[in-house]
């Protein structure tokens, strides 16, 4: 009994292969992906349900973890809808299931540990999991390059992170949180060492500039639910570990001065790096990195508008880039090719996939009334009223620029039509574009109606920032 | 007869009617009646408000909850005597522009999509119902975040428009329009964050309480330089002439209103609320207005392409509202507006008269052009009488706007200088005759080339519309009251 | 009923231009005569209007308009007064008539509907500019003429051949939309200038209105006049408009360009109304001005009639040289116009240039307005019929011959005479008029400018009508076309015309008489003349003599050329070297033409190319692909960084924390 | 005490100069064990911190991070052999396919 919904979905995540070998015998491989998604489900049920704060065992869950846990499963449970059709022509889907719930499980343990060992041993397992699934399609190079890649240096961060709490350790010997954040309130050198040392492991899981190279690499060459995965919740669980351990830990530093300037080199990397990219899911895995930047200026203002600008566009993120990598998934699926050059006036053929393709994009880039505005400008708004007004015109600047190669996927879908291969394209299947048209709604709903979101998200903040003040 | 939130549906309405359109592909292009027919709808309802407030039943104002949890935003609308107008008359062009549309989206679509064309009709009126819906949004708003989101919502789909029925290199232009504007809105946001950050609230009378604040004139810098952007002032036009030459010539009018719409923000947002501070801005205001007058008169000059041609003069045009509301006097700001809103409405005509001729004869190159009034005489008409407009010729609109304005800008030169300033503006406007008759001699008079026989006039469904407006401009000309005694008792109370 | 009559007066013309839009087509030709029957109420409206003369005062009917957001307001009103009364009717009258003669006139020409859209509401906005009480009102019927008389100018827009003016061969030719255009940009020149100055008038007023303006001119103007300089800008600003509208120099160079139009247009617009429209203006204004010089002593006022005194005179002078050697027909014509108008802005300018001739100055302007305007639009009725006899615009080649057309050849006659000023035709009363007031007032130069250009008239009207009816070889005249006497509907007009000429001109005397007690009222009721006792200037006959003296001297010769045909006129210029450069001088209009092209047409085109080329193609290129161009540069530096190698990948961890020490260092430890 | 941490230092600098310069995929996985080994071997140091007492959370935090060093090392050798398949040779350098 470790906690329940990590109990339940341990319990589905072991039981998938079983169902997985009986499914295979009639056939049938979907049914591990509609297995899987109830058991999401059930969990996703379990976490809105819970009263916080909660503590059991080595987990304390508080709003802020029951936000982040709610924000994986929802994203999780579309990625394996998408899945149960993307993956059809794969093998070892029930594996791929039971990763996937496995890395949920690391996900959810993570952010709702209480103590830093509890946390680690569920952020690795959420990066192994991550790595094994990004290297799902192990017949193709690219797979396995992104993924040795990203498993050489997540280790190092990893490893980089154990090095940190173990000086932590020695400083404070405790792991606790609480504890620890009680103890360690006069900064010294040795909290200043081992601050690096944990921002090097948290950096390069979240994708910091300049640890950022993996990201690019992995997020492309995974399958795109799990690409959805890795860029809308893993990258995010790397800042949520930021926000738990810099507010926690090192709250006695000024650890939110160096997120600030990070913010601003991480968002720019993000966003000039993919402007002439012609590789879909690697442009938007670029975006990825530029949006990890305007989550970390909203963390760097220290203040309960910035963080909760932060959480909500943490958990818009997860919408609209999950939405996005979805979108990407279904003309890969249909097309066979990344590649944008390949696939001009594709989006007269698959009027469902743009049109939601588009809203999302418009979200990613700021434009209302979507909900990606609603965040970016409580981040702005949050960094000019903690006097960091270059912050803020750092974010607009870069959601201008952000909109120029996001315009260019736009730019390559209305092209008219000159490929032979682009005639014959046919709209999604339907399984697939539910998770769409669904996200696509989300999206909508939430850039209109932004309150319950927002309430959420400030009650949140005011857990994490309640060890502070 | 009470209409049950009336600013509401003016909002509401077309967005609903746009979502429906989506299921009703197989109409084809008969969409356009619904979106005309939905646009007339809603200018009914501010004519009647506008009816109301003539006889001096107070503002309307309508108050909804948006978002609580963080900024205590409201979505508010307000339709007093400044904002009703410009509204109805964006609404109106909006509705013109939505039966010109039929015709030319119909040869347009013909043109670039063949075989698939019932799709694209519904992609393009249900899009089209969101310009007007962001345009009348964007006057009625009581509220900066709404303002900016309205802004932007003119923006989306301007650009899918130009994206998928522009012109030459239309993806190229269609993107460039987006991010320059954008560049614009972002601006805009900047001083909208400021100012929350100053007053703690996004209603456009909060500004208000800026007035002493450090940040009170860096509000009125990022506001007022995101708007020129979009008015594409000098420095910041080079934008215009490429979106403005390339984009479906059914949606000129629209872009035409988007561009002009700023001289609206600045006169709300900072003649309106900021006015002590707005004042600093006065004079590189009136320096930039003159240049771009002076610059945009000469660069419309120098174009031999119609719709080329008429984007430039947007330029120009702009400027003069610029220079009235830059004057700070009540004259110079009511002409201003004035002058705005007969120039859309003349614009309107022009940049669908261009289209028609485009349509009709599929030449854009005005030295390839000549004679065709004896083949479209309405056309050509119409296209003096927009021309008419914008030179300011009685008895329509232009010129009551453009002789008030200049009351102003000539009240506001004090000095010797100033008087010069006013005199090189008021020159400046001869300009405009030049580049307004002498496309209409290029194109519709002199010798009708040979391949140009077969040329016949344009359907009732594109030329009516327009001499509707044309309509309104006349009675805006022969009777300037019904408009200036909505805007004045605003202006005056607006200023100090 | 009289209230109603001057707003029946202007709004039917403006009605009726649409009129036969609405009537159905097959009707034919019998709907215009519906939009000349509505011209036709405007002139028993004016008529109607006639027994009021002489008006005390004036009289204002109308209401509020707009009012103006700084408490101030625009009037929609009329005024009547004796000078509004008395165009009324001259403009009502001559409408009328031309307009019944372009009803045979235009049978079978292309665009009729348009023509008659057009006249109608030329005439109603010239109502309007007559009857308008204030300048925004007076300024709208203003730009309304403007705007036919382009329309009209370009009436053959197509540009066909036959219609081109200008030449003949190895000379440019001009096209009528492109002289349509060219009427169109200078008179709009002058009328941005009026606008300009009306609004400085009204900053210092408050009020549009002339009865205002009037009565406070004390007020405004001294207010003003303490800016040193500006009420002069103020008075060149406002004199713009007048002399672009009434062609004067240097805004002149439009009104023979402008005769590309059919000639009604020409007779209407051209020469019988709407250039008078700056007249009227001038004259409308005139008693302001009058009274800042003499009354409030304003030494900047006075330039107002320096000016136009000048201007007056001058274009007269110039206007008449060039008539000398013009041999298109209605060019002639077109010269004279410009060079009788002269005259008229002498006048007005000689009534305020000295204190005594007000009066005098004045009423023979409006009178010679009057005049004019009838024999004038005589002239270019008659002239319509040549041309169309002939099948030719030149005078050279039309060797009509006057027996064929008796009664057209006589009312011509008549009008020249007239025009030339032989006594007792219409014109001699009133260019004596001006004549002598110039004399009296005591502007010699002027005045002998003037009396020269009573010789040169009188050549070239001479010369005129020599080339047209008598010229030697009129047997061989061309045969193409029949020399028939015009139809019943054409003739009439302008035979009532010549008539009328005939008539004012012997009871001349008495009506100038009249005219000069009008508007001596209207002055008196203005207060103008409080202040002075009316001096009647000493009557002096040196003015008559030497016009009279001056017919003779142009005359002669020019008879003894062109009708005697004793000399050929090109073997004299052939003989004296300067008299030929002397004609060059002159054919090319004194090179202003060429020399405005040069300076103001010229530039802007060449301003085009650079425009486009280099200053917004470069910052197209700037903003549009630099911008890009550079965010590409920084894209493709910036890109490797990925550089896809784990080692440096490795080494950006290590970057990442000195990185940190760093800014640790910075901020936190010290 | 303070040579335990100069030593693990050390050792953690050994790691990520393995990482950084070797080529060959099974050194940097050594490299990647030597780093983790660094912060066990931390731990272990600090669990006798308070003199006379040892710490049993450390030694617990040191075993499961073995664990999870393993579990990483396994998927890395299973990623490596696939690379190995694909790329025909065990040089990092190699796999450079995926840039800019």
């Amino acid at each position: 009994m470790i906690a329940p919904i990590i109990d339940l979905l341990l319990f589905f995540a072991i039981t998938t292969p079983i169902l997985g070998w009986l499914c295979e015998k009639i056939k049938r491989p979907y049914l591990c992906g509609i297995y899987t998604t109830i058991g999401l489900a059930i969990a996703l049920w379990q976490v809105l349900l819970m009263k916080f704060p909660i503590k059991i065992s080595q987990f304390s869950i508080d709003q802020l973890s029951g936000f982040m846990a709610i924000t994986f499963l929802m994203l999780g449970i579309f990625a394996s809808i998408f899945s149960m059709k993307y993956l059809e022509r794969d093998t070892g889907i029930p594996l791929f299931y039971t990763l996937l719930i496995l890395m949920i499980i690391g996900m959810i343990g993570a952010v709702f540990a209480s103590d830093f060992f509890t946390f680690f041993v569920f952020w690795e397992m959420m990066c192994i999991s991550s790595y094994t699934l990004v290297a799902f399609r192990k017949e193709k190079w690219e797979p396995i390059e992104a993924s040795f890649k990203y498993l050489i240096m997540s280790s190092a961060g990893s490893a980089s992170i154990l090095f940190g709490m173990s000086l932590i350790y020695g400083m404070c010997g405790t792991l606790s949180f609480t504890e620890i954040s009680r103890i360690l309130t006069e900064p010294n050198i040795w909290v200043y060492i081992a601050s690096i040392f944990v921002f090097i492991g948290l950096g390069v899981k979240s994708a910091i500039f300049p640890l950022h190279t993996w990201l690019p690499d992995a997020h492309s060459a995974a399958p795109s639910p799990i690409s959805a995965m890795l860029s809308g919740v893993v990258v995010e669980t790397g800042v949520y570990a930021i926000c738990r351990i810099g507010f926690s830990i090192f709250s006695c530093i000024k650890w939110l001065e160096v997120i600030a300037i990070l913010s601003i080199f991480t968002m720019f990397i993000g966003n000039l790096t993919p402007l002439l990219q012609t590789d879909i899911k690697r442009l938007l895995a670029y975006s990825t990195i530029a949006h990890i930047g305007y989550m970390l200026a909203g963390i760097s203002t220290g203040t309960i508008l910035g963080l909760t600008g932060a959480l909500m566009h943490i958990f818009n993120h997860a919408i609209m880039k999950g939405l996005a990598f979805l979108c990407s998934g279904v003309i890969l699926y249909q097309l066979e090719t990344r590649d944008m050059r390949e696939m001009l006036g594709v989006g007269r053929r698959m009027p469902i996939t743009t049109t939601t393709l588009f809203i999302s994009l418009f979200a990613l880039s700021g434009m209302p009334p979507l909900n990606g505005f609603i965040s970016e400008l409580t981040i702005i708004l949050a960094s000019i009223e903690v006097n960091m007004i270059w912050l803020g015109i750092c974010i607009i600047i870069n959601s201008i620029i952000s909109a120029a190669y996001y315009l260019r996927i736009l730019k390559a879908f209305l092209q008219p039509i000159t490929l032979e291969n682009i005639k014959k394209v046919k709209e999604g299947p339907i399984i697939m574009l539910i998770p769409l048209v669904s996200l696509a709604i989300l999206i909508i709903v939430f850039g209109i109606w932004p309150d319950g979101l927002m309430n959420y998200a400030k009650s949140a903040a005011y857990e994490l920032l309640r060890g502070v003040m | 007869m009470m209409i049950p939130y009336p600013l509401l549906q003016v909002i509401l309405v077309p967005i609903i009617v746009a979502f429906l359109s989506i299921f009703l592909g197989n109409l084809g292009k008969r969409l356009g009646w619904i979106a005309f027919a939905t646009l007339t709808y809603t200018s009914l309802i501010m004519i009647k408000i506008g009816i109301d407030l003539w006889n001096g039943i107070g503002p309307y104002y309508e108050e909804y909850y948006w978002s609580t949890a963080l900024f205590n935003i409201k979505f508010g609308f307000l339709a007093d005597g400044l904002s009703l107008p410009v509204a109805l008359i964006m609404n109106m062009i909006c509705a013109a522009c939505a039966l010109y549309s039929i015709h030319y989206m119909e040869h347009r679509i013909e043109q670039l999509y063949g075989e698939e064309r019932k799709g694209m009709y519904v992609v393009y009126f249900s899009i089209y119902l969101l310009f007007a819906v962001g345009l009348v949004g964007v006057a009625l708003s009581t509220n900066l975040a709404q303002m900016y989101v309205f802004t932007e919502l003119t923006l989306i789909p301007s650009y899918i428009m130009i994206d998928l029925f522009g012109y030459v290199d239309r993806h190229r232009i269609a993107m460039m329009y987006f991010i320059w504007n954008h560049i614009g809105a972002a601006m805009f946001l900047i001083g909208i964050t400021l100012a929350y950050i100053g007053t703690g609230s996004f209603e456009v009378f909060a500004l208000r309480n800026l007035i002493g604040n450090n940040f009170a004139i860096w509000v009125c810098f990022f506001i007022l330089v995101g708007w020129l952007v979009k008015m594409a002032v000098f420095g910041f036009h080079v934008w215009l002439p490429w979106a403005h030459g390339e984009h479906p010539t059914s949606i000129a009018a629209i872009i035409a209103t988007i561009v002009g719409l700023g001289n609206y923000v600045i006169v709300r947002l900072l003649y309106g609320e900021l006015f002590s501070v707005f004042k600093i801005f006065s004079i590189p205001l009136l320096i930039i207005a003159i240049i771009t007058m002076i610059y945009g008169g000469f660069l419309s000059i120098a174009q031999d392409d119609m719709k080329r041609l008429y984007a430039c003069s947007t330029i120009s045009q702009t400027a003069y509202s610029i220079l009235g509301i830059a004057t700070l006097t009540v004259m110079g700001v009511v002409g201003g507006i004035f002058y705005f809103l007969s120039h859309i409405l003349g614009k309107c005509v022009l940049f669908s008269v261009a289209g028609i001729v485009l349509c009709q004869t599929g030449i854009r190159d005005m030295r390839k052009l000549g004679g065709l009034a004896r083949k479209m005489p309405l056309t050509a008409t119409l296209c003096i009488l927009g021309s008419m407009v914008l030179s300011a010729f009685p008895p329509l609109s232009g010129f009551q706007g453009e002789w008030i304005m200049f009351v102003g800008v000539f009240k506001e030169a004090g000095s010797f200088m100033g008087l010069i300033v006013a005199l090189v503006a008021i020159f400046a406007t001869f300009l405009t005759v030049i580049y307004t008759f002498w496309p209409v001699i290029r194109v519709f008079f002199g010798p009708l080339p040979s391949e140009l026989e077969n040329v016949k006039e344009a359907p009732l469904t594109m030329t009516l519309p327009l001499f509707m407006l044309m309509f309104i401009s006349f009675i805006l000309g022969i009777y300037p009251e019904s408009l200036v005694a909505l805007i004045t008792p605003v202006i005056k109370a607006m200023t100090p | 009923m009289i209230d109603l009559a001057p707003w029946l007066c202007w709004i039917m013309p403006t009605i009726g231009s649409i009129v036969h839009y609405l009537l159905p087509k097959r009707i034919g030709r019998k709907r215009y005569i519906v939009t000349i029957s509505f011209t036709f109420i405007a002139f028993i409206m004016a008529i109607t209007m006639l027994p009021l003369l002489p008006i005390h005062g004036y009289k204002e009917i109308g209401g509020i308009w707009l009012s103006l957001p700084d408490g101030n307001y625009v009037e929609f009103a009329i005024l009547i007064d004796n000078l509004s009364i008395i165009l009324t009717n001259l403009v009502a009258f001559l409408s009328l008539l031309i307009l019944i003669y372009s009803y045979k006139y235009m049978e079978g020409e292309p665009g009729e509907d348009r023509y008659w859209f057009f006249m109608s509401l030329f005439v109603g906005g010239m109502l309007i500019l007559i009857l308008a009480n204030n300048l925004i009102f007076f300024f709208i019927g203003w730009k309304i003429v403007g705007l036919c008389s382009f329309a009209l100018i370009s009436h053959y827009y197509s540009d066909e051949r036959k219609y081109w003016i200008g030449g003949p061969e190895p000379y440019p030719f001009q096209k009528p939309s492109r002289c349509g255009l060219k009427a169109l940009f200078v008179t709009t020149l002058g009328d941005v200038a009026l606008l300009a100055s009306i609004i400085i008038i009204y900053l210092y007023s408050g009020t549009f209105s002339f009865m205002k303006l009037y009565e406070n001119v004390n007020i405004w103007m001294s207010e003003i006049a303490k800016t040193p300089g500006l009420l002069t800008i103020t008075i060149l600003l406002f004199l713009c408009g007048p002399f672009s509208k009434s062609a004067q120099f240097p805004f002149h160079e439009w009104l023979p360009e402008a005769m590309s139009g059919p000639t009604p247009v020409s007779a209407l617009i051209h020469a019988a109304t709407m250039v008078k429209a700056g007249v009227y203006l001038v004259a409308r204004v005139l008693p302001i001005f009058y009274f800042g010089t003499w009354i409030l002593g304003i030494k900047e006022a006075y330039n107002f009639f320096l000016i136009v005194a000048i201007i007056g005179g001058f274009t007269a002078f110039l206007a008449a040289t060039q008539a000398m050697v013009a041999i298109e027909l209605k060019k002639v014509l077109a010269y004279s116009t410009m060079s009788v108008i002269g005259y008229m802005m002498l006048g007005l300018g000689i009534a305020g240039i000295s204190s005594e001739t007000l009066i005098e100055g004045f009423t023979s302007s409006i009178f010679h307005l009057i005049n004019h305007g009838i024999f004038k639009a005589a002239l270019f009725l008659c002239a319509g019929v040549l041309i169309h006899a002939s099948g030719s615009i030149y005078i050279t080649d039309m060797k009509l011959s006057p027996k064929t057309m008796k009664f057209t050849w006589i009312f011509m006659w008549i009008s020249s005479l007239a025009l030339i000023g032989i006594p007792p035709l219409s014109g001699f009363w009133s260019k004596e008029g001006i004549l002598s007031s110039c004399y009296i007032s005591g502007q010699y130069w002027i005045f002998i400018l003037s009396v020269l250009t009573v010789a040169v008239t009188s050549f070239y009207v001479i010369r005129l009508m020599g080339i047209t009816f008598h010229s030697p070889n009129e047997n061989n005249s061309n045969k193409h076309h029949e020399h028939g006497e015009a139809s019943k509907i054409m003739l009439i007009p302008y035979g009532i015309l010549a008539i009328l000429t005939v008539i004012i001109g012997i009871v001349g005397p008495w009506i100038k008489d009249l005219l000069h007690e009008f508007f001596a009222k209207e002055f008196y009721d203005i207060h103008l003349l409080e202040f002075h006792t009316l001096s009647i200037a000493h009557e002096s006959i040196i003015p008559t003599i030497l016009s009279i003296i001056m017919i003779v001297i142009g005359g002669f010769p020019a008879y003894y050329v062109y009708i005697a045909n004793k000399l050929s006129s090109i073997s004299i210029i052939e003989r004296y070297g300067i008299l030929k450069a002397f004609h060059k001088f002159l054919w090319n209009r004194w090179y202003i033409d060429s020399a405005f092209n040069k300076i103001f047409a010229y530039p802007i085109l060449a301003s085009r190319e650079p425009v486009a080329k280099y200053i917004e193609a470069g910052m197209d290129y700037g903003l549009n692909i630099g911008i890009p161009k550079l965010f590409e540069f920084i894209n493709n530096n910036i890109r490797k960084l990925q550089t896809g190698i784990l080692s440096i990948n490795m080494i950006y961890i290590m970057i990442f924390a000195v990185f940190l020490m760093f800014i640790f260092i910075i901020f936190g430890v010290m | 005490m303070n040579i335990y941490i100069m030593f693990s230092l050390v050792l953690y600098a050994i790691g990520i100069y393995c990482l950084v310069t070797k080529r060959n995929m099974i050194r940097l996985l050594l490299g990647i064990e030597i780093l983790i080994n660094a912060a066990n071997f931390n731990f272990i140091a600090f669990s006798r911190n308070i003199s006379g007492f040892i710490d049993l959370l450390p030694l617990s935090v040191v075993t499961i991070s073995i664990g999870i060093a393993a579990s990483v090392t396994a998927v890395a050798i299973v990623i490596l052999v696939y690379a190995y398949r694909h790329y025909g040779t065990l040089d990092v350098r190699e796999l450079r396919r995926l840039r800019g």
